[in-house]
């Protein structure tokens, strides 16, 4: 039992520390809320490249470092005090890159993995898997890939895409099986797809902060390669499963709002004296000690999430506990920091005076989606129940 | 004891419901909350003409002397429309104001066009939540040597100042005794931006640099102020307890109706156990919030303050009502996260209305000096 | 809409008030917590029976004095504050006179309303509806009660009987009709049986707060003349339905620990001026204005559910409602109090030295069984969803 | 960074539940715990034998000189098992400020027979929740012309006070400043009486009437005395998480086993919705109250003071735990109600250890305070 770390993992923090305060410092990009995944810098994402922290926890054959998932949480801890523009690679990264590595050809790994890891051109991913009548019930997918010859020609339509827009390729599931027989978890398969496509078409949707990251995607008799095809035909459920528990254990479930915390406890610190001898502060001082009890506890789980990975284990019920637990603290922070900040934090950027530079309320109004995606929170309990604790199903 | 509306205020009810709903159905008030103007000049007249901004107001005025209860009605079916208009800056929170503390040349001058709809008032209120001593905002005011009053800083959130053509302002003396006056918000040195807020509807910053006001234009002063604005924002907080059971009501029906027919795993989500209990804690919360604002409201229409009951009820609403929309949020999935269906407007409208008069900690805080402690 | 008791009811309050006062100050009773019904005293019972307070809201013709359920409340408002032992008549009154008024027979009626309304000897009722394998689900109900001639034969066993060692009578829910084609909520029925008659074992069960109150009643071969039978044989559960919303609507779900909440007020006014300037006093006025506000949320509830059945309603969802909040709200208080009261509330009555008046901690320990009894909270809730809501079953 | 105990950490753990598994089943510690010695001499030898109340101390007072965390994880086993003994009174708490603050002589005087259990030490503390001014409990202390100090006053809730040969009390003199000395529990003056608490384990109040204690029995006075207190508060708390995260992942255990087997409606209920979401609750919660707990027992373990750690994990474990307790009640239903059942043991376990050393909000004001707010 050791909560430390090693001598290389507190210097890699530090380096990675240095590095994104002089990035802050030198205006290269803005500390905002909710830049993790929305924020898309190819050139900030190649500057991370260029050092290697771009698959940090990729193996070296791949092009990346070979460290472990620790490691790319204390990298991603510093990033994400700044919410470090990372969407250009976040999702290749994490999702992508992996399932290749396990379920693409040798063919995919070579034109894919080092675009990824170096941040080149056309490398930036989304993952296409929600449908309409497809959100917890992901075996309802609807969308087909009839295989035409060296074709599969995809039909359908998905929805909540993030960063869809701005995307290269897309990571499809889709139906390639219409065999009533067999059993619906065994009838889709994974695809990667290109977004300008023929037949793709991208639809905005704009969120209840007004503002667009989510799309809807239609796909209209769009011819894609049987090349495109990853893994096994049929496969695409067993195949996804093997992926969700690195989606739901990050860090950036816990410091998508860090900026929020910040400026809150910049608020806090301007007041006087005077006020702090009320109720009111004290009340403030309760609720502030909760959220950071809260933080720890989060923080906890996702090292811990990470370094079961690193021993090798699967982390099904340790990483929906993690996700369940970090998503409601942000919630929770977003929640609070209106509350202490009062009447004023309604104010959104984009006011013509008082813009605030961070938007305490927009990241309130996003709040809900943290417990949606990426498995909602009733089917992270249905896991931890019957996964976790071997309740009956 | 009777938990039930007369007939007389079953009909008003209905008569709002109808209006409103061929009114103002969610794609208007999603256009009217992000027009230029912040409201439909349009139904704002209608409103006027069916006597709404009156309800309360003495018939001299042009007001048909109904129950705050009636006002409170009101207020509940616009939580559930959700319409953006001036009738909480105007006839309510200006309008109180004046009532209750105006003299009666000042009463004449007001409030016949202020309930005929014809000029439309805001009020500018100081900080009503704790904020860092460096966050003040304040409207000071000073007299110069012909007896008018200068005003001077700046007060936030101000409703609808883009198009009022009075502002009722609460400034505050050298020794910090509140003064409530009117001015013409086409006065020289009168300042209106725009803020974009939470729920899209904008408000505003009114700076003052030498506003001059007239003493004819003061409403009261010291402790008549300060008794005067606490009456109003008693009673302006009820209504908004009203707007806030309204929406409470609209999301959980809202909520249900989804969850009935919305299908995943082959059967309407309703049909989970999670989702029916999330719904009946809804509901739980909802009568709770229910009867404790009507008591407030039933308070005041019996002529008592009501202050207790007023935080008490804003206290409960405010939780319940903020934890109500996040519940729907999330047995709406994706698509209640989306600017295109209607329940996101009232994650939003919980959220400013908890703010509003002062979130449950501070309502507690009153409670608790209430009861002695 | 209208808040206001009446000038009449006003006046019910004050002399119950009056009364009870008198009663306390004579050291009658003692004051303490939940024993409205625990606490059996066939003498007070008759005093009440003598002001008419018994069957205060039965119609005239049995004996009642006309009134309504709210004023019913009202007394048992006046009466709960000081926690009356009201436990005599308590099942009696609110439950098996108004179900012999709707389903018994003109002997049945004759033979116990009056005994009832007046508390005469033999008027004690306790309820035997649960099994160990029939909680929250009462149609698993397995005792049996075969008819042979003009008796039926009662077998079985039922638990959690409160007061059932006191009772005279018990109010029997048995099975009998054992063809299996008949959907199972119409095989039961409802009798009332001696509770001393021979093949009736009373055990009884110990709870955690090491108290007495719950039996288990064992039948062994037990004979009871047939017309014990309420109502029609087969409506057993019909007939229970139209019960539960009077068992669920009592003010007493609200005010069982009433006197927990005068010794926390009495504890906090024991605090010095130097105490108050503190956070932790900010924290005391700040649950304890939380409490003040769900208490007066909790009373219009009730309130509002007896109203309602005065208006010849069926209360269903709103004494759902009532019941799931006031009980909640009585476990909060007992949390709440042990809290604030700290270390020394573990102390519990009998001990040495420092036993306290009030044992706040067997409150506490009693409060797992109000979100249990009556129906559960899961019970509740499912009937607010799916009767009050209209959701689907 | 390492979430696992060591191989030898682990074969201790196992060693710590064989003997609890084999000599104290829930029958036996029901038994214990409404017996007039409130311990079970017999076991507590035998634990004492196995070196259990020695882990900690220096070898050349019998101690095995282990690390903090073995004593940890050995709590973690105690709280499943609910074993009532004196073992957090006299190695912990009354152990830990010898050792800490005793001289030499004290030391070797007082620690070997703590350690092989011969003797029973307690301590007696003053209260450590704010209580009102009237309601305060203190033992006062002065000297005498003979130098020695003389006790006045009472303590609450002295755990085994019946049965200790030595009670380490913590008094204070005229200027409130605290003095740490050891009274032989025989002594003249002295009296105990029985307190029945929620846990059915009995406490006691030690009420001092000019007890004498020599010089050479003061382990520390003034500063020092402070600081070996705070010292062992914080370590007594963290253990105290430790047995509460025993308990709780026991809790759970139980819950999940029943839930799997009780059926209603035909189903166990753990296939319901409802129930399968307040079991992953408390999943969840458990798993950041270990997380957390072992987080403070790593500090101290490896030198830190770890307050902050510690007071974090006081308040995680206390609000959740109790939390947790609360919902296996319901999950339970009536059986879980019942003494006959182990279940209700947690339930009461967590309501007290909550209240020990501070609840969560005493907790949260230390965090605050550390965080710079």
């Amino acid at each position: 039992m050791d909560f430390e770390f090693t001598e290389e993992q507190n210097e890699l923090r530090r380096q990675v520390r240095e590095f994104v305060e002089s990035e802050v410092a030198a205006g290269t990009f803005e500390v905002t809320s909710k830049a993790i995944v929305a924020e898309v810098s190819k050139s900030f994402s190649r500057k991370m490249a260029q050092r290697g922290w771009i698959g940090i926890n990729w193996p070296k054959e791949y092009g990346g470092q070979g460290k472990g998932q620790v490691d790319k949480m204390i990298m991603l801890e510093e990033m994400y005090r700044y919410q470090a523009p990372t969407g250009y690679h976040f999702m290749a990264e994490r999702q992508i890159g992996p399932a290749l590595m396990k379920f693409g050809t040798e063919e995919q790994k070579k034109e894919f993995l080092p675009r990824i890891v170096k941040a080149e051109d056309g490398a930036m991913f989304c993952l296409l898997f929600s449908e309409p009548d497809a959100g917890s019930d992901l075996a309802a997918v609807a969308t087909t890939a009839g295989k035409e010859g060296d074709f599969y020609i995809v039909n359908g339509q998905k929805v909540w895409t993030s960063e869809g827009h701005l995307s290269d390729y897309g990571w499809l599931l889709a139906k390639t099986s219409f065999d009533e027989s067999i059993p619906k978890h065994q009838t889709c398969s994974e695809f990667i797809i290109d977004m300008k496509a023929p037949g793709v078409t991208i639809r905005p949707l704009i969120n209840i902060a007004g503002e667009h990251s989510f799309n809807e995607v239609f796909f209209d008799n769009v011819k894609i390669p049987a090349t495109s095809l990853v893994g096994k035909e049929g496969d695409g459920f067993k195949q996804i499963m093997a992926q969700v528990d690195y989606e739901r254990s990050g860090i950036e479930r816990l410091l998508q709002n860090y900026p929020v915390y910040t400026a809150l406890r910049k608020y806090i610190a301007e007041m006087t004296p005077e006020d702090r001898h009320s109720d009111y502060y004290g009340w403030i001082k309760d609720v502030m000690a909760q959220l950071e009890i809260e933080f720890n506890v989060g923080r906890l789980m996702c090292y811990n999430t990470a370094w079961i990975i690193d021993q090798g284990k699967k982390p099904t019920s340790q990483a929906a506990i993690s996700k369940a637990f970090c998503t409601r603290y942000e919630q929770k922070l977003n929640d609070t920091a209106m509350k202490i900040m009062g009447p004023s934090s309604t104010i959104r950027k984009g006011s013509e005076t008082l813009s605030p530079a961070i938007d305490v309320a927009a990241c309130y109004l996003w709040g809900p989606s943290y417990t949606l995606q990426g498995g909602s929170m009733e089917v992270l309990k249905n896991i931890i129940a019957q996964r976790g604790l071997g309740l009956p199903r | 004891m009777d938990f039930e509306l007369t007939p007389e205020q079953n009909m008003l009810k209905k008569s709002f419901q109808e209006f409103l709903a061929k009114e103002c159905p969610f794609d208007v008030v999603r256009e009217i909350r992000k027009s230029d103007m912040g409201y439909s000049p349009k139904i704002w007249k209608k409103m006027a003409d069916l006597g709404w901004l009156g309800l309360v107001f003495e018939e001299k005025y042009g007001g048909s002397e109904g129950a705050f209860l009636d006002l409170f009605v009101l207020f509940e079916e616009l939580g559930k429309a959700q319409l953006p208009s001036p009738l909480f800056a105007s006839p309510v929170m200006a309008g109180f104001l004046i009532s209750e503390a105006g003299s009666d040349a000042q009463k004449e001058a007001y409030l016949p066009r202020l309930i005929d709809g014809k000029k439309i008032f805001t009020v500018a209120l100081p900080d009503e939540t704790p904020v860092p001593a460096g966050r003040k905002t304040v409207i000071s005011t000073g007299r110069n040597p012909d007896g008018d009053y200068i005003l001077n800083g700046e007060a936030l959130l101000v409703p609808h100042a883009d198009v009022a053509d009075m502002i009722l302002f609460c400034a505050e003396d050298q020794n910090r005794s509140p003064i409530l006056c009117l001015a013409d918000s086409k006065s020289s040195g009168l300042r209106v931006s725009a803020l974009r807020t939470i729920t899209e509807e904008r408000k505003f910053v009114v700076a003052c640099a030498n506003v001059r006001v007239s003493g004819k234009n003061v409403i009261a002063e010291a402790d008549n102020a300060k008794a005067a604005l606490e009456r109003m924002k008693t009673k302006a907080m009820v209504l908004k307890c009203g707007e806030m059971i309204g929406g409470f009501k609209q999301v959980l029906d809202m909520t249900v109706n989804y969850a009935s027919q919305r299908k995943q795993f082959g059967v309407p989500i309703g049909k989970f156990q999670a989702i029916q209990h999330f719904c009946a804690e809804m509901a739980i919360d909802l009568q709770g919030a229910q009867l404790i604002a009507y008591q407030a409201a039933s308070a005041i229409s019996s002529g008592a303050s009501g202050e207790v009951e007023a935080a008490m009820a804003k206290a409960w609403c405010s939780d319940t009502y903020v934890n109500a929309t996040r519940i729907s949020q999330q047995i709406h999935g994706g698509i209640g996260f989306t600017d295109e269906f209607a329940v996101g407007l009232y994650f939003k409208h919980a959220k400013e209305s908890e703010l509003m008069f002062g979130h449950s900690k501070i309502k507690r805080q009153h409670i608790a000096n209430a009861i002695g402690l």
